[in-house]
């Protein structure tokens, strides 16, 4: 099974009763939930797809599961296929999830309650969590650091998962993090810290991109364009019904049941929104900070990572 | 670390008082859940006012949540697979690790060969083979069982090795010199002398399989209590997350207990049967 | 038979002669049993020990010799009864007394050396200065004839060996009271004439009020040669079959004590008291 | 002659396994089995000298220290176990129960106690390490026998003593094993522990090479781990066998 | 002292008489050290022992007796030399051979009962009937008597009782050679007559053609009582010091063998014989 995408087989296999059957992996949260609601309401049955929807942790599984054909289609991060890509991995995205907007960014960076920080580059010379180099939430930060004028090479950079924020901000261990929903809510409730500001602003110009979407092998992207149609007219149902401000109720408890959010959190949330087309210049932008910060060695093209 | 004899014993004014205490030892251990409940006691005094932290809950406010979710049924949901998962890693290390340990115990030229290769393997951290692992073996139970037998294998293999290797002359020439071939010497004479140390690499291994499968759940969230755990801890219920660990602990405690109860019999003639008298 | 039972009464009487100031270890009432539901072992055992006296434990083997020494030494607690050293209560080991164990390989250290093992009860010993301990140790190395070996460690050393290395240490602690749990069973004849007269010029450089020792032994002629007072154990239940005074003078030698009429006498009543006291084994 | 093929035979199966890897990896047209050479070239640009000094030096810190401290405890808290059944009593289940907890329940209160910098790193490390030691070192204890505890006794040793001269040795060589058992649970609670508020170690460039698909750079970190895992091994199998070779005779 | 050189001197004559036909055992310049740098410990052993023989081996503790029985039976390779098996080189366990170890504490397994630790050796013979191992190891049982112990632990048993435990197994595996290492060294003296006439019994049984034994012994008496021949070892490093006939009619008996003139005269020979063989010990 390590052959590139040998486990999957060129081919998905359609069953006698006409439904193909797929497996996508996805993550417990609100940002990769597009996938539980076409579950649930059955948007996936009403194109003929027989789904089996598997939670995964992280990047290096998400992208095992697809890679050893465990999953047809993943969700990750436009950076981690990109990271693929320059790997030599060909990872193709097949839809859009998750969008960032100006009013709702969906990322943080906060700080702690009794904090003498007013503005990030007075960051300088401090610590700063993120759950991860390299990634978005990282990147952004540090870019909006730079623009800001601070020299972000005196900023002390440490990783730190999103839950242990709020008790490193109690035990005052760090002086600012990046942090998305819902620990930011939470945070804020407890009072533990405050919002600083949204880092995302600083990757397009405060324009939509893309912060999370779905992938697949480009072998079998290739080699089953039904397939792809149909996951992608689900998830487009999926999209309209969940953007709706009318189903939020609807779509919280869904996510309740997936992620065990209290009701309390739920209520506090503001839900993202998730996009249909997959376009150039709403990836294109993740993929040139990456750049900038020397994450790739040279320039790729957005089109390249984008299936037909 | 079973509670069982102490052959240093404590004074005893008579050989029938250190049997009754053997016996009332076996039965319950009321030192024990004093020390516990003390121990609780203490932390609920510390959290109630020396340490006042949101992210680490009170004894009580998880005792409380812990009895609430055993109500709601989520949390022991997912019970089944991970004992299932547990039970099948914990056996197939044990057959793999008693057979080979015994083997290169055994047999020098076999612990040579493979001595390098043992060596390089055995601290890589099964965290970090878990993609690997999703790569041949699909996201799910197999890798889960995977992970637990490539960690809790490695304990059991190195007790039996030491074991058969430094099992006592004279009882393996005994078994020689009645004509048995070296594989009826090794099966008769030498695991059973081992049998003390391959307890002790289980009960260890018992653990390690444990904090596996519940680390490889929380890893891959392929279900059952370890993803119960890391869910409640992305969903920020410290409470309902502590009740989960609260929960390991107990399963734990209570493996353990079978386990000692299990060795008890196995290698019951280990310093047991000479306490018996009831030394001083 | 009848003639020999009225004997041994004349001399039990004897051996109850000795008065209260004079009685380093009275044992009284013993009973032990392994467990619940095990058979007794001993089933009231019931003598004394005179300070300075030497006394041998005969009895048929499994009779319960070695539980009786590991109960007078404080180490296992008997079930009934009690072990009375200079009147207190004996319930943990006392520090003027010694035992060779039965089973000396298990009870050598198979990590230290011979010299170390030998070394070993001393070492704590403040009150021993560090020269005195090292010539006590090579002193008793000497005697049990196993100089040029002090480096070897004991899974090194032949059954002999090993058994003369655990006497070595017990006689390097100098005990007011030495037990011996058959400590000669695995030398030759020889070294074995040679570490009777060793116990017996210990005993006799102090004279009476010197070492006590009690000896558990299979070889009723060396009972009867070392001992002033021969102690005879039924079969299992062990009581005290029979107490045999050995008035035989001192100092003792291989050869005229081996001889000497009282030597035969009681020789001869030994063996027969054994043939009568277990009836399992019939003398062919 | 013998002692050659002693030394040499050691190394037959790693060899053929690094020659199948290089055939394996060329054949091979997978991303996750880049061929040894390539990893060798990674490793080459990587490790000499640049993360060896930020990431494996520090982390090999951690781990000594980690790993004496939990040996420590455990051989202790073992031993004050083995001999003394009320202290077996009081504080074995409470042990048991500590002892099925995963890292990710320990980290916390870790962070709590030690805050995000090394002790909480090296506690961690030392929690991996004690339990095996102290598993071991009770079983070790447990199967001294009676007659050697008994002739201390009858020479009149304290309780300290006898744990000190005789039960102690006498379980050593079951310590050992358990010391042995413990030495990669320390590299790999090392790992773990570095992948928390993590700045550098090899558990960091791990996660930083896996979360950017540089199959090479995991290859090696993993390798690194080995290395150091045999070496480790090989100095400490020296110790052992200069210091055991009466273990047979127990 | 002249004398009974030339005396041992025609014995020993008498010994080499066998034929090539008869001998079972060739014991050919055996050589042992246990490590490059330690000391030798038999220098170059040499003799044979013919089919049916009862052979004792007596000598100083530590000369090198349980190493030799260790070589004889084929666990220990020596370091030059050789043993022979009818002709056949030994380089492993022969099966018609058992060995009764001097350290039978360690030879017993301690996670068997008695009557399992008997059974052992022959569990996996197929050419027993299960009905037929079972009477077997009752009847040993019952010949070391220690019948009623057959549930017991080896851990709860007494010394000489272990030490039965052990002779009853290589008495129940019923081999052609029996090697035995100071069999009776814990045991009582009475059972261990009644031991030693149960060896006998087992030789004269089936005569010449029947069982061969080698013995090691530290019991002079024993050795003669028993013996067709003594093999006397030197102190180490040994070699055959001596080989004496034992010229006693069979069957033997406790009472008038031990009475026989020839006992006595070799008696006396042998207690002549140590005290020159091992000369740091002189007799008292
Ligand atoms: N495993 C060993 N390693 C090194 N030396 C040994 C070993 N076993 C025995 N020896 C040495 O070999 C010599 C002879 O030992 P052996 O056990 O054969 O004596 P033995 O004649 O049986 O004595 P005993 O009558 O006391 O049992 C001794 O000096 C002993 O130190
Ligand atoms: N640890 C034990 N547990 C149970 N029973 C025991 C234990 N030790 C001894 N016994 C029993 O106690 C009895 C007497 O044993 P002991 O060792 O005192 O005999 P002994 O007189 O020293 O015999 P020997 O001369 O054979 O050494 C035996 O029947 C034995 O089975
Ligand atoms: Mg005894
Ligand atoms: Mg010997």
């Amino acid at each position: 099974a390590c052959g590139g995408g040998s486990g999957g087989g060129g081919g998905i296999e359609e069953s006698e009763d006409g439904t193909t059957k797929i497996t996508i992996a996805t993550v417990g949260s609100d940002s990769g939930s597009q996938a539980f609601y076409a579950d649930k309401q059955g948007f996936f049955e009403d194109e003929g797809l027989d789904v089996e929807v598997k939670i995964v942790a992280n990047v290096p599984e998400l992208a095992a599961a697809v890679e050893s054909g465990d999953a047809e289609f993943a969700l990750t991060s436009p950076t981690s296929v990109t990271s693929a890509s320059v790997a030599g991995i060909d990872f193709q995205i097949v839809a859009g999830g998750a969008i960032y907007t100006q009013d709702n960014p969906g990322v943080w960076v906060m700080l702690p309650e009794d904090s003498d920080v007013t503005s990030i580059e007075q960051l300088e010379g401090r610590s700063l969590a993120v759950n991860a180099l390299n990634t978005m939430p990282h990147l952004s930060t540090l870019a909006t650091l730079e623009d800001a004028g601070a020299d972000i090479s005196k900023v002390n950079v440490v990783t730190l998962d999103f839950t242990q924020v709020g008790q490193a901000f109690e035990s005052g261990q760090v002086d600012a993090a990046t942090v998305t929903a819902p620990f930011n809510y939470q945070i804020e409730a407890d009072g533990l810290g405050s919002t600083l500001l949204a880092p995302y602003d600083a990757v397009n110009a405060g324009e939509d991109f893309y912060n999370t979407i779905w992938f697949g092998s480009e072998e079998v992207v290739d080699a089953n364009p039904e397939a792809v149609e149909k996951f992608r007219a689900a998830l487009k149902a999926a999209n309209a019904w969940a953007n709706d401000p009318a189903n939020e109720e609807e779509r919280k408890s869904i996510l309740q049941e997936y992620t065990s959010l209290t009701d309390e959190t739920l209520a506090t949330m503001q839900l993202l929104q998730f996009g249909d087309e997959v376009t150039e210049d709403m990836v294109q932008p993740t993929i040139d900070i990456m750049e900038r910060f020397g994450v790739i060695p040279e320039p790729v093209e957005a089109a390249s990572v984008i299936a037909e | 670390m079973t509670v069982t004899s102490a052959p240093v014993a404590d004074t005893a004014d008579d050989g029938t008082a250190v049997v009754r205490r053997r016996f009332s030892s076996a039965s319950f251990n009321w030192r024990g859940l004093v020390f516990v409940v003390a121990l609780v006691a203490l932390i609920e005094l510390l959290t109630m006012t020396v340490v006042n932290s949101i992210y680490v809950p009170r004894p009580s406010q998880i005792a409380e949540a812990f009895v609430a979710e055993i109500g709601r049924g989520e949390m022991l949901s997912g019970i089944g697979g991970t004992l299932l998962a547990y039970a099948q890693g914990l056996a197939i290390a044990t057959v793999l690790g008693v057979i080979l340990g015994a083997a290169l115990g055994a047999f020098q030229p076999a612990y040579n060969t493979f001595r390098i290769v043992i060596e390089f393997l055995r601290p890589l951290p099964s965290v970090a083979l878990i993609p690997f692992s999703i790569l041949l073996l699909g996201v799910g139970p197999t890798t889960t069982v995977a992970m637990i037998v490539y960690a809790s294998f490695w304990p059991i293999l190195f007790n039996t090795y030491y074991g058969v290797r430094d099992v006592n002359d004279v009882a393996v020439d005994t078994a020689r010199i009645f004509g048995l071939s070296r594989l009826a010497v090794f099966f008769r004479v030498q695991i059973p002398s081992a049998a003390v140390n391959i307890a002790a690499g289980i009960r260890i291994s018992a653990a390690i399989a444990l904090i596996l499968v519940i680390t490889v759940e929380i890893l891959t969230r392929s279900g059952g209590l370890g993803y119960y755990i890391i869910r409640m801890q992305v969903a920020i219920r410290t409470e309902d997350m502590y009740a989960g660990i609260l929960l390991v602990g107990i399963i734990g405690y209570v493996i353990n207990l079978a386990m000692a109860g299990l060795e008890r019999r196995l290698v019951f003639w280990n310093g047991d049967i000479r306490t018996n008298g009831g030394s001083r | 038979m009848k003639a020999t039972a009225i004997d041994r009464d004349v001399e039990r009487g004897k051996g109850h002669s000795v008065t209260d100031g004079e009685r380093i270890l009275q044992v009284d009432g013993l009973r032990k049993r392994y467990a619940p539901d095990a058979p007794l072992v001993c089933d009231g055992l019931e003598f004394d020990v005179k300070e300075g006296e030497f006394v041998a434990i005969i009895g048929p083997s499994g009779c319960g010799k070695s539980t009786l020494l590991r109960m007078l030494s404080g180490i296992l607690a008997p079930t009934s009864g009690q072990v009375r050293l200079r009147g207190q209560l004996v319930n943990s080991p006392p520090p003027e007394m010694a035992l060779v164990f039965q089973d000396y390989t298990r009870s050598l250290y198979p990590w230290l050396t011979v010299e170390k093992n030998v070394r070993f009860p001393l070492a704590r010993r403040r009150d021993i200065a560090a020269a005195d301990k090292t010539s006590r140790v090579a002193e008793a190395i000497a005697t049990v004839g196993l100089s040029g070996f002090e480096k070897y460690h004991p899974g090194q050393l032949s059954g002999g060996m090993q058994q003369r290395v655990a006497i070595a240490r017990a006689l390097a602690f100098q005990p007011e009271i030495l037990l011996l749990d058959e400590p000669f069973a695995s030398v030759d004849a020889l070294t074995k004439e040679g570490l009777e007269d060793t116990l017996l010029g210990i005993r006799d450089r102090l004279g009476d009020s010197g070492n006590t020792m009690l000896m558990v032994t299979h070889d009723i002629d060396e009972a009867i040669y070392l001992a002033d007072r021969i102690v005879v154990l039924s079969k299992p239940p062990c009581v005290v079959a029979e107490e045999l005074i050995v008035d035989i003078d001192r100092p003792r030698s291989q050869v005229e004590t081996r001889s000497h009429p009282e030597f035969l006498r009681i020789r001869a009543l030994v063996h027969d008291i054994m043939g009568l006291t277990d009836q399992r084994h019939g003398s062919h | 002659m013998r002692s050659t093929m002693h030394r040499v035979v050691p190394w037959a199966l790693p060899v053929l396994i690094l020659v199948l890897w290089e055939v394996g990896g060329r054949v091979s047209s997978s991303i996750y089995l880049p061929p040894l050479s390539k990893v060798m070239t990674v490793f080459a640009q990587d490790w000499l000298f640049d993360h060896t000094v930020s990431d494996l030096l520090p982390s090999l810190q951690r781990f000594a220290i980690g790993y004496l401290v939990g040996a420590l405890l455990g051989i202790v808290i073992g031993l004050s176990i083995g001999t003394s059944r009320r202290v077996a009593e009081y504080t074995g289940p409470t042990l048991e129960f500590m002892r099925s907890l995963p890292a990710v329940a320990v980290m916390p209160v870790a962070v709590l106690l030690f805050g995000l910098g090394d002790g909480m790193r090296i506690s961690i490390i030392a929690f991996g390490v004690l339990f095996p030691v102290l598993v071991n070192t009770v079983s070790g204890v447990r199967s001294c026998s009676q007659e050697r505890i008994d002739v201390a006794r009858s020479y009149g040793l304290s309780r300290p003593a006898i744990i000190r001269r005789v039960i102690l040795p006498s379980a050593v060589p079951m310590i050992s094993a358990g010391l042995r058992i413990g030495l990669p649970i320390a590299l790999i609670m090392m790992v773990v522990s570095e992948l928390i508020g993590g700045q550098n170690g090899i558990g960091f460039y791990l996660t930083q090479a896996q979360s950017v698909f540089n199959i090479a750079g995991m290859f090696t970190a993993l390798i690194i781990l080995g290395v150091v895992g045999n070496v480790i091994n090989t100095v400490y199998t020296r110790i052992e066998a200069r210091q055991l070779h009466w273990a047979k005779n127990l």
